[in-house]
């Protein structure tokens, strides 16, 4: 017994240190990644000047961020304020230790993978109140008073987008349910579950704060939401753990809908990467394509729309099941 | 940690003198002057009760210059590139609201060419500050990609306008009594064939910005303004044609030769945001459609008056000359006594006017709404605090 | 030997859990701003939550984050950013040694009285956990104690209707 | 006030005598050109707000007689300037405030505080608009003793007696007011 527990633990410690590399990876790409998709869609090159075709440009953006000057705010409780960041971003990390990236590539196969994921994703919001609150900024205030409304808000629709899928693998454990799924796209579950897969990504959109729903950091209203007053790491924790967040929500998308690790020839984890990278793009395509909506339109469509299609078709997938 | 920021005194002159109403609820914001939605230095002092706004006042002055004592201790000549400074964004406009009170005053002809001259790149610049607008006004509701197609197309009307007038910005072309240079056939081809991209451009702008379902909902319905709200704050150009009221300087007090041109005035009857973004979209198209019958009708002669003086001096009296600006109705109150530099001038910045109004209509609304209102008046705030 | 070590490390897990709760609960109490205070007991959720997975329910235990850290104490928080609270309220003067006398038997008679309940009937499952399957859970809230279950809903759903109306009755007055 | 009028009533005299036939029939910007005085102000104005005009903005001028405020307003449906000029004496200033018929007077009238000193009687904000609160000194236009030039220098030609406003001629003159120019835009 005493050799199964330190396997564990050393297994566990492997993986946090994976993942944590695997999030810096993540970040260090997307960025780089975000900013020529938004150079295409503008119609401008992006980054070009550091490195062959800007490539260093996100070693760049990191050097700049961790070279500024840690500031904080008049007034303010410091310990709680640079607490925040910290709580936004380490909930990330736990959560990348239940996601199958491939047939063999788990570091914690746990019966309750999905519930694990979103327990830990709401921490998320906790960061954002904190923030807002020792920022002792009138903007960060209210940033963090609109990301409680949505983050609460939209888990409801969340929540009931992915209940049908539980119900049709009965098991919350994200290896069966990516195992549950053919290999060919026609036997995933988007197929026979559009509409919770629309209404899981409107959500996810909007849980991880992203364009057209990125009301608690608009910029043109509230300068910078939440995090006005961050510089330095603080900042770059927060621009970390938002895409820590989104690349977690699009893995989840993926293995939800998508069949996860399973594709046509051979499964593997290079199937389940290009189809959380294709959520990503299309979460960056969106962002650089709509305006931004409304704080009352955003709760609107939640409350009015998502939640009632949500009960329905939980209860159609239901009643299919009972048939 | 107190937050209770109402009996916070630390604020400046403005924030003490802001009277908020006797609510206790409320939260008093300090939006500006640096903040990004408010395009330079305009500030203003919000009370909110939760998003929505009790009470509003705009805080001017942050971009004081004092035009209108330079206007008095230089000479006419050395205050032609003061105007452009003002309206950077329609500097022509505001040129030629300063030639043409002097030229009025003193009786100066100016050739048809180099009427025509300023007719093509008042357009072209009045085309220039929309497209700026557009994009800004989308990236106020959230839309960061629009500016740079609008970029993409200023580029080519700069670099057009760079050729003849020498800058790319605050132009300083016009002279009392003409234009300071000839366009030539290239600067002919080139406004043609930009004229000719414009058009198909804007179909893409419209089925790629004015029809997407989350802009229309943030623009339709909002600050609504009436044109008895226009009249009484003095609101002009597209604020007041956005409300359904036609009224065009070109068209009011026809000056120049703009009433050779067979053009429309753009008015929707709206009065919401939504009517102030397309009368903009289409005085765009209005404005190509006048460029292009100006170019075919391009007369030849002298591009200024062979005759016009090196230093003005107009006769002692007053005039009031007012144009069309990309923001509304510039007007220019010029009082001289005969001397070397005017007695008095009076700018009139349309913007003041329609920011004016901002503290009425963005009464009960959302903080993101009155940030659409902000961005469909269309302001430049050099141009209104002068 | 290998059994004695295991059973060491459970321990210090178990008290290590026991720690934190207790620091939690007395940062809860002790600290003057109440954002702290929240802080407070959100580790102390952490600390229960790290429990249930110790008595290998990690379902429970990640409900009880999910429900209780997700979303009460972030409405907690939300009701705290809308009060405008400050560090003088009435209980902010001295403390009378009566009264901490009387705060310390107050906290620990729940302890004693449920400590020694639980200790007495306690089910073999408390020595060896044994992990619970959800689908069994699910069968044992909704078929032998669903009335307990539904009533707990009801309450809850009444709460809710009940904040709403107070809050529209405050709006009416003004 | 009395004193002011005493000097537009002596004004018109000299006026009258400095008239000559070959006046140049230059348009000025201005279709009507009224001098009132500063008790008939708000009726004026109340006049032009019911035939439907609309206040472009008031310009300010530091002459030997002191200030002229000059209030220009215009319309909408059929343009057609009109300039109110009001005569105010250096020291006492008793010009009322027009912000209660024309809102978007407020601003104008702060910005007349600013750079002449000019205090509207009635005005419910007069605060610094664009220059800084802690401006020191004279305000900013106001001119040298020398620089002054007086009404006749300036307005050699015209007519500076404050109009009777109560006559049906003034209500007549601005309701049919309009640009010559002026064309129907449709």
């Amino acid at each position: 017994m005493i050799e199964a527990i330190p396997i564990q633990l050393v297994i566990m410690l492997v993986g946090l240190a994976a993942t944590m590399a695997f999030v810096g990876l993540n970040a260090i790409v997307l960025v780089y990644l975000e900013r020529k998709v938004a150079g295409f869609i503008h119609r401008r090159p992006g980054p070009y000047e550091v490195g062959p075709h800007g490539i260093l440009q996100p070693f760049a953006d990191g050097l700049k961020l961790v070279g500024k000057q840690i500031f904080t705010p008049k007034g303010a409780d410091s310990f709680l304020y640079w607490l925040a960041p910290m709580i936004s971003m380490a909930p990330a990390v736990v959560c990348f230790l239940v996601i199958p990236f491939g047939p063999h590539l788990q570091i914690i196969n746990t019966n309750v993978g999905l519930v694990l994921i979103l327990a830990f994703t709401g921490v998320n919001v906790l960061a954002l109140c904190i923030a807002g609150w020792t920022s002792q900024n009138k903007y960060s205030l209210l940033g963090a008073a609109r990301g409680v409304s949505q983050s609460v808000a939209y888990e409801i629709p969340l929540l009931l987008s992915v209940l049908p899928i539980i119900f049709l693998t009965g098991t919350f454990n994200l290896f069966d349910i990516a195992t549950n799924q053919g290999s060919w796209p026609w036997q995933w579950f988007v197929v026979t579950q559009p509409l919770a897969f629309i209404i899981f990504f409107i959500c996810a959109l909007a849980e991880t704060n992203r364009a057209p729903f990125d009301l608690p950091e608009a910029e043109s209203e509230l300068t910078a939401g939440f995090h006005t007053e961050y510089s330095g790491m603080g900042f770059a924790l927060f621009f970390l753990s938002e895409y820590a967040y989104m690349v977690i929500a699009a893995c989840v998308g993926a293995i939800l809908f998508l069949g996860g690790f399973k594709g046509p020839i051979v499964d593997g984890w290079w199937w389940f990467l290009a189809k959380v990278y294709i959520l990503l793009l299309i979460m960056i395509w969106i962002r650089w394509t709509f305006p931004r909506v409304r704080f009352d339109q955003l709760l609107n469509i939640c409350w009015k729309w998502l939640i009632p299609l949500a009960i329905l078709n939980l209860l159609i997938t239901l009643l299919v099941i009972a048939l | 940690m107190n937050l209770d920021l109402r009996l916070d005194t630390s604020g400046d002159f403005y924030a003490q003198k802001f009277q908020p109403t006797k609510r206790e609820d409320t939260l008093i914001l300090n939006m500006g002057p640096q903040h990004p939605s408010t395009h330079g230095v305009l500030r203003i002092i919000l009370e909110i009760d939760g998003e929505y706004i009790v009470r509003a006042q705009p805080v001017l002055g942050y971009i004081h210059r004092m035009h209108e004592k330079m206007a008095e201790v230089m000479s006419y000549p050395q205050y032609l590139p003061n105007p452009a400074r003002t309206d950077y964004l329609h500097a022509l406009a505001w040129g030629w609201a300063h030639v043409g009170a002097v030229e009025r005053l003193m009786g100066l002809e100016v050739p048809e060419r180099a009427e025509f001259i300023r007719v093509i790149t008042c357009e072209l610049n009045r085309i220039n500050s929309h497209l700026l607008w557009w994009g800004a006004y989308l990236l106020d509701l959230g839309a960061f990609t629009p500016i740079m197609y609008a970029f993409d197309d200023r580029e080519i009307i700069m670099d057009i306008m760079q050729r003849v007038t020498g800058s790319r910005l605050t132009y300083c072309y016009y002279r009392f009594g003409g234009v300071s240079g000839d366009i030539d056939d290239r600067f002919v081809s080139e406004t043609r064939e930009q004229c000719a991209r414009m058009k198909e451009r804007f179909k893409m702008y419209k089925a790629l910005v004015t029809e997407n379902f989350i802009l229309r909902k943030r623009v339709e319905e909002i600050g609504e303004i009436s044109v008895d709200t226009c009249r009484r704050y003095g609101a002009t150009g597209p604020v007041l044609r956005g409300s359904g009221q036609e009224y065009d300087v070109r068209r009011a007090e026809p000056y120049s030769v703009y009433d050779r041109f067979d053009f429309n005035i753009p008015a929707y009857n709206d009065c919401d945001a939504m009517g102030r973004y397309l009368v903009r979209m289409d005085e765009m198209q209005e404005s190509i459609k006048i460029i292009e019958q100006a170019l075919d009708a391009l007369p030849e002669g002298d591009f200024i008056h062979p005759k016009a003086p090196k230093r003005a001096k107009p006769p002692a009296g007053d005039v009031y000359f007012a144009v069309e600006g990309a923001r509304g109705k510039i007007g220019m109150h010029l009082v001289s006594d005969g001397g070397k530099s005017a007695y008095r001038l009076k700018l009139r910045a349309p913007g003041f006017s329609n920011l004016s109004l901002f503290g009425e209509v963005s009464q009960g609304t959302l903080i993101s709404d009155a940030v659409s209102i902000l961005g469909s008046l269309d302001l430049v705030i050099p141009e209104i605090d002068r | 030997m290998d059994n004695l070590a295991s059973e060491n490390l459970a321990w210090i897990v178990l008290f290590g859990h026991i720690a934190i709760i207790v620091a939690g609960g007395f940062i809860t109490v002790l600290s003057e701003s109440l954002v702290r205070a929240l802080m407070g007991l959100i580790l102390t959720l952490f600390g229960v939550a790290g429990l249930f997975f110790l008595m290998a329910a990690p379902f429970i235990g990640l409900m009880q984050i999910l429900i209780y850290v997700g979303a009460v104490s972030v409405l907690i928080f939300f009701a705290i950013m809308l009060t405008n609270a400050w560090p003088g309220g009435d209980e902010s003067g001295n403390i009378s040694g009566k009264k901490v006398i009387f705060a310390i038997l107050a906290s620990i008679a729940p302890a004693v009285f449920l400590g020694s309940a639980a200790l007495r009937t306690a089910p073999p499952s408390i020595f060896v956990p044994e992990e619970t399957e959800v689908r069994e859970l699910g069968r044992f809230f909704l078929e032998p104690y669903i009335l307990p279950f539904e009533l707990i809903s009801l309450l809850l759903t009444v709460a809710m209707a009940g904040a709403v109306i107070l809050v529209f009755e405050r709006r009416k007055k003004k | 006030m009395s004193d002011q009028a005493e000097k537009s009533v002596t004004a018109p005299e000299k006026e009258e005598a400095a008239k000559t036939e070959e006046k140049v029939p230059l348009y000025t910007g201005y279709d009507l050109d009224y001098f009132v005085t500063p008790k008939d102000l708000i009726d004026a104005v109340r006049k032009l707000d019911q035939a439907g005009f609309f206040l472009e903005d008031i310009s300010c001028l530091d002459m030997k007689e002191g200030f002229q405020l000059v209030y220009h307003f215009d319309r909408f449906d059929q343009p057609g300037r009109v300039g109110l000029r009001v005569m105010q004496d250096r020291e006492n200033h008793d010009v009322p405030s027009i912000h209660h018929i024309y809102p978007g007077a407020d601003w104008h009238e702060r910005e007349c505080f600013d750079f002449f000193g000019i205090r509207f009687k009635g005005h419910p904000n007069l605060l610094p608009l664009l220059l800084d609160p802690d401006h020191q000194g004279p305000p900013p236009l106001i001119k040298d003793e020398s620089a002054r030039k007086s009404l006749e220098e300036l307005y050699p030609d015209r007519v500076t007696t404050p109009v009777n406003i109560e006559d049906e001629q003034f209500t007549r003159e601005i309701t049919n007011c309009s640009n010559p120019k002026y064309r129907n835009p449709s």
